[in-house]
């Protein structure tokens, strides 16, 4: 032997999870959206997506190496997955600078200012969302009006959003059946036919993204189905209760960021709980804020609010939410 | 200590704001523009340099239990002559400044000083200690007021830098206030180390 | 098994066979901050706390822990502040209903303390015998 | 509806910490426990109403102009005279505790920080007076601002024990990093606004 | 140090008492000194909003504000501002609850006839950059010189004549319900035709010092 | 005189004896009889309130100090020991002036000394290879090398030479509070007197093998010769297990057993280089720079 | 559906690439390295000198302790020393080393393979033999077996369990063992009962073993209260607690032994080991060891006289090959690795495992993303990412609450994360300062 042995406590095989897989699974699981917004929004999706991911990828990079000056670690995949996000969060039109800031927010303050993947409390992605959200109102709530393969950019004919429309109409005390009237239909909604953020418009692809990422276990279903289960029902009641006021539950969870905050966002584990029940209050947590303020707040959407306040609660779930202990309940059949 | 060191080490060394965390509230709450935070910092200097010296004149006259119970007085009556005279010729000002004016009472750098300092050195010291930390203090808001506003709106102190429109308008509304002064600190702290 | 514990460090004062005395100093909730020592004194309370004596190993000015289990200190929290609390708003509420001049119901709502802790102190034996502090080194 | 109105409003979309900058040196200093934490949101929740009704009555029958005589306003005093009482206020329940029950005053004192008189609490009584809410509302308002500030502080608690098993960048540890988190938070709770 | 007094309870009593005695005379005399450039800086910024608004009077407006009720809500206040003593505009301050944040206050200066004179926004707590941007001279100024009989303050979306805010059409809309909302309150005010009539000699433009405050 | 002004007098002045009365109640019940040492004491600690002392701040500390009745066993680490004879001194106790001390990592199995004979891949620090291994080197003693005492130390005092492998202590900032000797499994390190001069004799070897494994494993171990013992003048040094000792307190930093120390197992610190003898002593001092730089 | 403990378990690789070699009795060696510490708790006190002549069987270390047990020699010769001997940690621990000279054995063991169906004894007999044979749990814990079998007072044990699931990877010892001494072990296990005082007893089997447990079925139609039961294929199936809980459904409570829910648990050797000693009056002075790796030419199952060196059965199973990076003793989840491989095979070996070079270095670590998948699949309902992180802090107290104690080192966490986070490393270090703190409280 030329070479000396190692020596190392057990286990001494691995499984094959990676991080990096995880991440680059996750990207997998975004390209049907991605396909979709590029179809519905043309070049801008495709400017946008790629500005967001490179620079979330440098100034992942830069600050790595400058700042806090620890080997760079952008080869996991984590900054790519927060730049499509981001890139996702927005609408497809959004000047570049603009995304520049937004990617600058989500790495700079959501991340790197907690010492980088795995430290950081909140989304990152929503974080640089919000900022944007709160910072460029104007450009942010401007939204593309989709075609097929759209071309143009910065100069694409604007919209709102259903959930918008939904605001402004019941603002002024119109009928919910008399806004639906300008509103696509469910089944238009289903495949994206709408004003919105990049990827939050094609549910199907969305629900696409969900399959592939149950199969390949990179998350489990307890969150996305509590999520939309907890929209769906506090909608649902509220419909019930006032059809005219409050819009039918299908239509909550088919518009806005719903499907993709619920799949991609409100999953990321590392802002998450870590076991089923805690993730259970989670995801129920998140629903119920979202509809109290897309039907009650100012805000036509609420999902990112909803998200990273949850986001904020997790410690606290996670400290009360511990999974059952190996011999904790004894009820043995003594 | 030297007078002259009793006076700059308010600044930077130990920024009331920077270094030692006092008075968050008013840090936090006024700075919308850097006018405010200059107002402030004006303000609560003048507060701090006269209850210093008040303090430090009548400490020997005290007794120890009503110490703490009578530098309140005396502070806030201070800062009662303030709120008043700010009503009465800067009506502005005193609206943007809001609830923070008589907040200025618990501020512990007031309190603080009257009590760690003023009441154990002399009037000269004192002066110079409440001056130096009231500086440091106007100082920081005014810094934290100017980035807020350079960033939220492209100006400082109200003079146009770069066009409003590219303005983030977060850093004038709450959050800014703490995102901008968490990463002032980690500049001072960096700055003080080197 | 062990349960949530809050630690608190003191310094023994005396020790007797039937009780340890450990001085603790109570800071404020600015505590965290750098210049404790210069912000005023006022707030800084000693406060003796009865531990139980277990064992014979330590003595006085000895540095050691004393240990309270969380729940008992939201007990704590409850009959000392919380208690009172929903007895003032419970009084001033009924005090609205009744439509009495506010000075009139703002000041029974206040007044209610005074037979909360009357009855507080009747009970304090009670109390004391719910409430154990346990000290290691 | 309008008590519905004060709640909603001083708990989430004026959060009396994360909007209004009240009360942030126990924000930022007390304990990294959520036990903790919660503990001393309920003992400010006791001090915030008791202070809020006594300031309040002082206010409204000694301060206010015509109060106690024709013409005489002594509003301008409000300062000094709050902060005075609620000092006192905050002693006299320590001694009355510590006498009717040492036992519980010891625990108390094992579990909690002191509570001392802070901006929260002042400004609670002030903006009590300043909005001319009754004195109903005024505890309501209170209630409310103590909740708000106890779930910021509870949040904040948990983030902080989270953070303290996390690798935290050297120059951002302590309160460069609380503020941004607290800073990410305020940005979080934006969302509420409109909310009532 | 010097030797430091006693903690015992008379010394404690006095030395407090002296501290407040000290303080309190100190206070009351600043207040004293204060009270009348407060009450000024007060009546000053009212008088300063209304001068923005209406045509050059010579009256104090705020002497001769009376109130008008309006339906639902609470009252609206009205400043009549009269050059000589003929009445040359009214500043009504109103105020509307539909603004994206909640309460905006406004001062509206209609001339006799209800045109617009001018606007100007008192309070408001509408998004910076966004609603803000109703304090603009672009947005009030397509009101001034108009008559709300004739142009409908509504914006475009709803159907009125009015060029919203790009993104702030709530703050838009809100904008003209309190501008409509002084209008029809100067219409229908009780009182207006005698306000109309009203010859008493304007008192003259010296600010009466005791003036209150007024409006909250 | 307004009558505001009278009110203003009379309503202040009765909240300020109110407030006064109150707080002679609060002052009896609570009898915070501060010692007016305290402050004294407090003025003489650094105010760093980096609770290295084990108390809540430096007025805890200090406060502490004035209440007890041995204060032997307190230590502030950041002041120097003059401090604590200073407030030993104002307190009244005896004043032992401890000598100041300072870290010393008492291995000198670098790399080329002590060969690897496997290598670890478990997680890297010291203690947790410490709980499973004896170490990728024959020695079972010697310096794991993970900086785990690098980690401990608060004041930056320490850091890890890449080339030798071994923790390095900064004697400027080294405050000899001991986090590190607590940190290392091995217990490597030791605070000693840190000498006039800042002078230092130490054995730089932990090795209680037998001097055949142990010269085996690295090749400036201790051998357990007592060359050393018998040289050195002042019965300062001790051998047990095989390992030599220096007594801080008799060591008189004669510097006989560095020369005769067959392994160069003694080190010596700061001292001004030797006149050439042999060409091992030229060895130690190239140690001593390395040693030394910072 | 198969049997099986419920919360979490992995399955990584199986491996089993001797499982179709049958036992070949190893040589026995030049020279004995037996170790005085082959057990859990005291190491045993030599009763023998440098120079004496010992024979196959004969003590030669007595049980010096409550917890310990006796050892004999497994080879005859001239002691050569008593020394302190390198062990697989790289530590010096005491051992007596042995010179080979022939093989003689101890006359009163029966050395004949005729099985001997004789169940006619008592229960301390039983457990007095065991004792006296230095039988230790061949399960990896090596704990005094004669200790298990002393029920305590005030408890009272129900059934026997006994552990043929072989839930490791690459091993194959315990299968081997099933198929060829099947029905010695079935009446070690009887043997096993009787000293117990129970009535039933049963044998766990993971389905990956198919043949064994086929085998086993028929050999228990004729011993009455004995019954087979596989088991689902699901790492560790075999860890004690949830042996219990897949077999009978019931929980071991934290902090506490089997016999609080009344079970008892063996593994096969054991039981063989038992027979063996009852029945033949034989020590404990084999085992059989599995040698296997991807790289090795023929990975064996042997019979090994303790003693043996690691090098010779390496040599045996077609030597070492050149790209060894990393020689494991036991299976690849709770084996430990060799620091040098001149140790000698010990009661406790039941396998050497050779690693590649390309399979023996651990990946490079990286931040934890709070997948959960560790919590997930911790058999305990532990929270790994949170034992190693309060560990890593040392904050103790927090540790300590959240059971670290309760870890059974399984590696079941460490094997499935994602992030190749060294978390049994870590809980390791934090059960063992945990233990200490715990220890110091109680005196
Ligand atoms: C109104 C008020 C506000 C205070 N705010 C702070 C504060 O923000 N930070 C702080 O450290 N101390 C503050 N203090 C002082 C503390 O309550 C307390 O006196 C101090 O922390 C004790 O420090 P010590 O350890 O030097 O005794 C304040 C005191 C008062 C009366
Ligand atoms: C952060 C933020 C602040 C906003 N502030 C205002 C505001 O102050 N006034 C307003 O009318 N609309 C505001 N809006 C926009 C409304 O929610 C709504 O999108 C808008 O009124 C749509 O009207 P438009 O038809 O003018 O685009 C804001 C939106 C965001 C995201
Ligand atoms: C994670 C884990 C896996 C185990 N796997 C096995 C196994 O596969 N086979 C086995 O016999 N013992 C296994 N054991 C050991 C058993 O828990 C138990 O100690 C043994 O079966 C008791 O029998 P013994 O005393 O005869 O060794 C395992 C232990 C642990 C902690
Ligand atoms: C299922 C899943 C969802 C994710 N969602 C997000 C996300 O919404 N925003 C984001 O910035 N990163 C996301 N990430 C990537 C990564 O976890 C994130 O960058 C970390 O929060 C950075 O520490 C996700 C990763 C996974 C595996
Ligand atoms: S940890 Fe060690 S090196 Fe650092 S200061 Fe303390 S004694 Fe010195
Ligand atoms: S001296 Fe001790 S703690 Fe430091 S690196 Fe060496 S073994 Fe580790
Ligand atoms: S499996 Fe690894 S990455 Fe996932 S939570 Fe556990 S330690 Fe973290
Ligand atoms: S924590 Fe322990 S019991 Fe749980 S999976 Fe990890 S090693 Fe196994
Ligand atoms: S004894 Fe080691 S060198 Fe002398």
């Amino acid at each position: 032997m030329d070479k000396l042995i190692n020596v190392s406590p057990s286990p001494h095989v691995a499984g094959d999870y990676s991080v990096k897989k995880i991440m680059y699974g996750v990207v997998l699981a975004l390209l049907p959206a991605l396909a979709a917004s590029i179809y519905y929004f043309g070049m801008g999706a495709i400017v946008v997506t790629l500005v967001a991911i490179a620079s979330c990828v440098i100034f992942e990079y830069l600050i790595q190496k400058f700042i806090i000056k620890t080997k760079p670690t952008i080869s996991d995949g984590s900054a790519i997955l927060t730049g499509l996000l981001l890139a996702f969060n927005v609408p497809s039109n959004l000047p570049i600078w603009i995304i520049v800031i937004g990617a600058l927010v989500s790495i700079g303050i959501g991340k790197m200012s907690f010492g980088g993947l795995g430290q950081n409390p909140f989304n990152p992605a929503l974080v640089g969302r919000v900022f944007l959200l709160i910072s460029f109102p104007v450009q942010m709530t401007s939204w593309p009006i989709p075609k097929g393969f759209n071309t143009g950019y910065a100069d694409a004919v604007t919209g709102a959003t259903p959930l918008a429309l939904m605001k402004e109409g019941l603002g002024n005390n119109e009928t919910v059946s008399n806004i639906m009237n300008s509103i696509p239909d469910h089944m238009q909604l289903f495949y994206g036919s709408m004003g919105g953020s990049m990827g939050e418009v094609c549910a199907l692809a969305l629900v696409l993204g969900f399959a592939y990422m149950l199969i390949r276990k990179i998350i489990t279903w307890h969150i996305p189905v509590f999520l939309v289960g907890t929209v769906f029902a506090f909608t649902g009641i509220l419909h019930l209760v006032n059809p005219e006021q409050f819009a039918d539950p299908l239509f909550h969870i088919l518009t806005g960021g719903v499907l993709l905050g619920a799949v991609f966002m409100a999953t990321d584990m590392v802002t998450s709980p870590m076991t089923p029940k805690g993730m259970a209050v989670f995801a129920i947590g998140i629903g119920v804020i979202t509809v109290l303020i897309r039907t009650f707040g100012a805000y036509p959407e609420g999902i990112s609010f909803a998200i990273l306040i949850m986001n904020a609660c997790v410690p606290i779930i996670n400290r009360y939410m511990k999974p059952k202990r190996f011999g904790e309940e004894v009820k043995n059949g003594k | 200590m030297s007078q002259l060191k009793n006076f700059t080490k308010g600044l930077l060394k130990e920024n009331p704001v920077f270094v030692l965390l006092l008075g968050m509230c008013p840090t936090l709450g006024v700075t919308t523009t850097a006018v405010n935070g200059l107002g402030m910092g004006l303000a609560t200097t003048f507060v701090l340099v006269m209850s210093n010296m008040v303090v430090s004149i009548v400490k020997n006259g005290i007794p120890d239990k009503v110490r703490i119970p009578a530098f309140i007085v005396i502070i806030a009556s201070f800062v009662t002559v303030v709120e008043l005279t700010m009503q009465a010729y800067l009506p502005s000002l005193f609206d943007s400044l809001g609830l923070f004016i008589p907040l200025i009472v618990v501020n512990c750098v007031v309190l603080g000083r009257a009590e760690a300092f003023a009441s154990k050195n002399k009037i000269g010291a004192s002066i110079m200690d409440g001056l130096g930390m009231g500086i440091g203090f106007t100082l920081a808001l005014t810094v934290l007021g100017a980035v807020r506003e350079l960033l939220g709106a492209g100006e400082i102190f109200g003079l146009s830098i770069f066009d409003g429109s590219y303005g983030m308008l977060v850093f004038i509304l709450p959050p800014g206030a703490f995102i901008v002064l968490g990463y002032l600190i980690l500049i001072v702290n960096r700055l003080n180390k080197a | 098994m062990s349960q949530a514990t809050i630690s608190h460090q003191g310094i023994i004062e005396s020790v007797t066979p039937e009780n340890i005395k450990v001085r603790i100093m109570n800071v404020s909730a600015c505590a965290a901050c750098h210049v404790k020592g210069a912000c005023s004194a006022s707030d800084t309370q000693e406060k003796i706390i009865d531990a139980l004596p277990n064992g014979n190993i330590y003595k006085s000015g000895d540095l050691v822990t004393l240990l309270v289990k969380e729940s008992m200190g939201f007990k704590a929290l409850f009959l000392g502040y919380l208690l009172p609390f929903l007895l003032v708003v419970v009084v001033l509420i009924i005090g609205t209903f009744l439509e009495l001049r506010e000075l009139i119901a703002g000041l029974l709502s206040l007044s209610i303390l005074i037979p909360y802790y009357v009855f507080l102190f009747f009970f304090k034996d009670q109390i004391k015998k719910s409430f154990v502090f346990e000290i290691k080194q | 509806m309008t008590y519905f109105i004060i709640i909603i409003t001083a708990i989430f979309v004026n959060n009396i910490v994360l909007n209004q900058f009240l009360g942030i040196c126990p924000f930022l200093g007390v304990s990294k426990k959520i036990s903790t934490a919660a503990g001393m949101s309920g003992a400010v929740m006791f001090v915030m109403v008791i202070a809020t009704i006594v300031t309040y009555l002082i206010q409204t029958s000694v301060l206010a102009k015509d109060a106690i005589i024709e013409g005489v306003d002594l509003s301008f005093m409000q300062t000094i005279t709050f902060i005075l009482v609620i000092a006192s206020l905050v002693q006299l329940v320590e001694i009355i505790l510590k006498k009717v029950s040492p036992a519980l005053y010891q625990a108390l004192g094992v579990f909690l920080p002191l509570i001392t008189t802070n901006c929260a609490i002042l400004g609670v009584a002030i903006m009590t007076i300043q909005k001319d809410f009754s004195l109903m509302e005024g505890v309501v308002f209170a209630i409310a601002s103590s909740i708000g500030f106890g779930l910021a502080l509870v949040l904040f608690a948990g983030l902080r024990e989270h953070m303290d098993l996390m690798h935290i960048p050297k120059g951002m540890k302590g309160i460069p990093i609380a503020l941004v988190v607290a800073g990410i938070l305020a940005m979080a709770f934006m969302g509420f606004s409109g909310l009532v | 140090m010097g030797s430091k007094k006693e903690s015992t309870f008379i010394n404690m009593v006095i030395a407090l008492f002296i501290v407040t005695g000290i303080a309190s005379t100190t206070l009351g005399f600043v207040y004293e000194f204060t009270k009348e450039p407060i009450a000024l800086a007060k009546l000053n910024k009212k008088l300063d909003a209304i001068k923005a608004v209406v045509p050059t009077f010579d009256n104090n407006p705020d002497s001769v504000k009376f109130e008008i009720p309006v339906e639902g809500g609470d009252p609206v206040m009205a400043y009549p501002a009269k050059l000589g003593d003929k009445l040359v505009g009214t500043a009504i301050e109103s105020y509307t609850m539909k603004g994206f944040s909640g309460l905006i206050k406004i001062m509206v200066g209609l001339k006799p006839d209800g045109t617009i004179n001018n606007i100007s926004v008192l309070e408001h707590k509408e998004t910076p950059g966004l609603g803000t941007h109703m304090k603009d001279d672009w947005f009030s100024g397509q009101f001034i010189d108009k008559n709300p009989a004739s142009f409908k303050v509504k914006v475009k979306k709803d159907g009125g004549d009015v060029d919203a805010i790009t993104a702030a059409t709530i703050s838009s809309r809100a904008y003209c319900d309190a501008l409509t909302r002084a209008y029809n309150a100067f219409m229908n005010q009780p009182k207006k035709e005698e306000m109309l009539l009203d010859t008493t000699p304007a008192t003259d433009s010296t600010i009466v010092a005791s003036t209150e405050g007024g409006v909250k | 005189m307004s009558i505001t002004i009278i009110y203003t007098i009379i309503s202040l002045s009765a909240l300020g004896v109110t407030a006064a009365i109150i707080l002679y109640f609060v002052a009896q019940k609570f009898k915070v009889v501060e010692d007016p040492r305290i402050d004294q004491v407090e003025e003489m600690l650094p105010g760093a309130n980096c609770g290295g002392c084990g108390f809540p701040g430096c007025r805890g500390f200090a406060d502490a100090l004035v209440k007890a009745d041995d204060i032997s066993n307190y230590n502030c680490p950041v002041s120097d020991a003059q401090a604590m004879v200073d407030i030993a001194g104002v307190l009244g106790h005896e004043a032992t002036a401890a000598d100041p001390k300072i870290a010393v990592v008492r291995c000198n199995g670098t790399c080329d000394n002590r060969k690897s004979v496997n290598n670890y891949d478990g997680a890297k620090t010291c203690s947790i290879e410490a709980a499973l291994y004896a170490g990728d080197t024959g020695c079972s003693f010697g310096c794991f090398g993970h900086g785990d005492c690098v980690d401990a130390c608060t004041f930056d005092a320490m850091y890890m030479d890449s080339k030798t492998g071994l923790p390095v202590i900064i004697d400027d900032k080294c405050v000899a509070c001991g986090a590190c000797v607590k940190a290392c499994p091995k217990n490597i390190i030791e605070l000693r007197n840190k000498g006039k001069k800042d002078r230092r004799i130490f054995v730089s070897c932990v090795n209680e093998d037998k001097g055949g494994p142990a010269k085996k494993a690295c090749s400036v171990a201790c051998i357990g010769c007592g060359k050393c013992v018998k040289v050195c003048p002042f019965d300062a040094i001790t051998i047990e297990n095989n390992l030599a000792y220096i007594d801080y307190n008799k060591c008189k930093l004669c510097r006989k057993c560095v020369v005769e120390c067959p392994t160069n197992a003694i080190h010596e610190l700061n001292f001004p280089p030797r006149k050439p003898v042999a060409e091992k002593t030229e060895a130690v001092i190239k140690e001593n720079s390395t040693e030394n730089k910072d | 559906m198969l049997k099986t403990f419920k919360k979490g378990g992995v399955h990584p690789a199986e491996n089993k690439l001797s499982a179709n070699a049958p036992i070949v009795t190893a040589e026995i060696p030049k020279t004995a390295t037996i170790p005085l510490g082959q057990h859990i708790g005291a190491p045993a006190s030599p009763i023998v000198k440098k120079g004496d002549q010992v024979k196959v069987g004969q003590v030669i270390a007595q049980s010096s302790g409550f917890v310990s047990a006796n050892i004999h020699s497994s080879v005859s010769g001239t002691v050569a020393k008593i020394d302190d001997i390198i062990d697989a940690t790289g530590f010096k621990k005491p051992c007596i080393i042995i010179t080979v000279e022939g093989d003689e054995w101890l006359e009163e063991i029966n050395r004949s393979s005729d099985i001997d169906k004789n169940l006619n004894h008592k229960s301390a007999d039983i457990i007095n033999k065991v004792k006296e044979a230095g039988i230790v749990g061949l399960g990896g814990a090596t704990f005094p077996s004669h200790i298990k079998l002393s029920v305590p007072p005030g408890k009272t044990a129900e059934v026997l369990l006994i552990n043929g699931v072989e839930c490791e990877p690459y091993l194959t010892a315990d299968h081997r063992l099933m198929l060829e001494k099947g029905e010695e072990m079935i009446i070690g296990t009887k043997l096993l009962m009787i000293a117990l005082g129970v009535s039933k007893g049963a044998i766990g089997i993971e389905n990956n073993k198919p043949d064994a447990i086929k085998h086993l079925q028929e050999i228990v139609k004729n011993y009455e209260g004995i019954e087979v039961v596989p088991l689902k294929v699901k790492y560790p199936q075999g860890g004690e607690k949830q042996l219990i809980k897949a077999v009978i459904n019931r929980e071991v409570p934290s902090g506490t032994l089997p016999i609080e829910v009344g079970a008892v648990v063996h593994n096969v050797g054991t039981a063989f080991a038992v027979y063996e000693a009852v029945q033949k009056n034989k020590p404990l002075l084999e085992r059989v060891v599995t040698v296997t790796g991807k790289s090795v030419s023929n990975p064996s199952n042997f019979m090994v006289r303790i003693g043996t060196p690691t090098t010779q059965l390496i040599e045996a199973a077609g030597g070492l090959p050149q790209d060894t990076g990393k020689v494991v003793s036991g299976g690849p989840m709770m084996g430990k690795a060799l620091s040098n491989l001149g140790v000698p095979i010990t009661k406790g070996s039941s396998g050497v495992l050779l690693f590649k070079k390309d399979e023996a270095s651990r990946r490079l670590i990286q931040p934890c993303i709070r997948c959960a998948k560790c919590v997930t699949v911790c058999p305990m309902g532990l929270e790994p990412y949170l034992l190693m992180n309060q560990t890593e802090m040392q904050n103790w107290e927090e540790v300590e609450n959240n059971r670290t104690m309760d870890c059974i080192e399984c590696g079941s966490c460490m094997y499935t994360c994602p992030a190749d986070r060294p978390l049994l490393d870590y809980i390791r270090l934090g059960k063992s300062t945990v233990g200490n703190i715990i220890r110091s409280r109680k005196q």
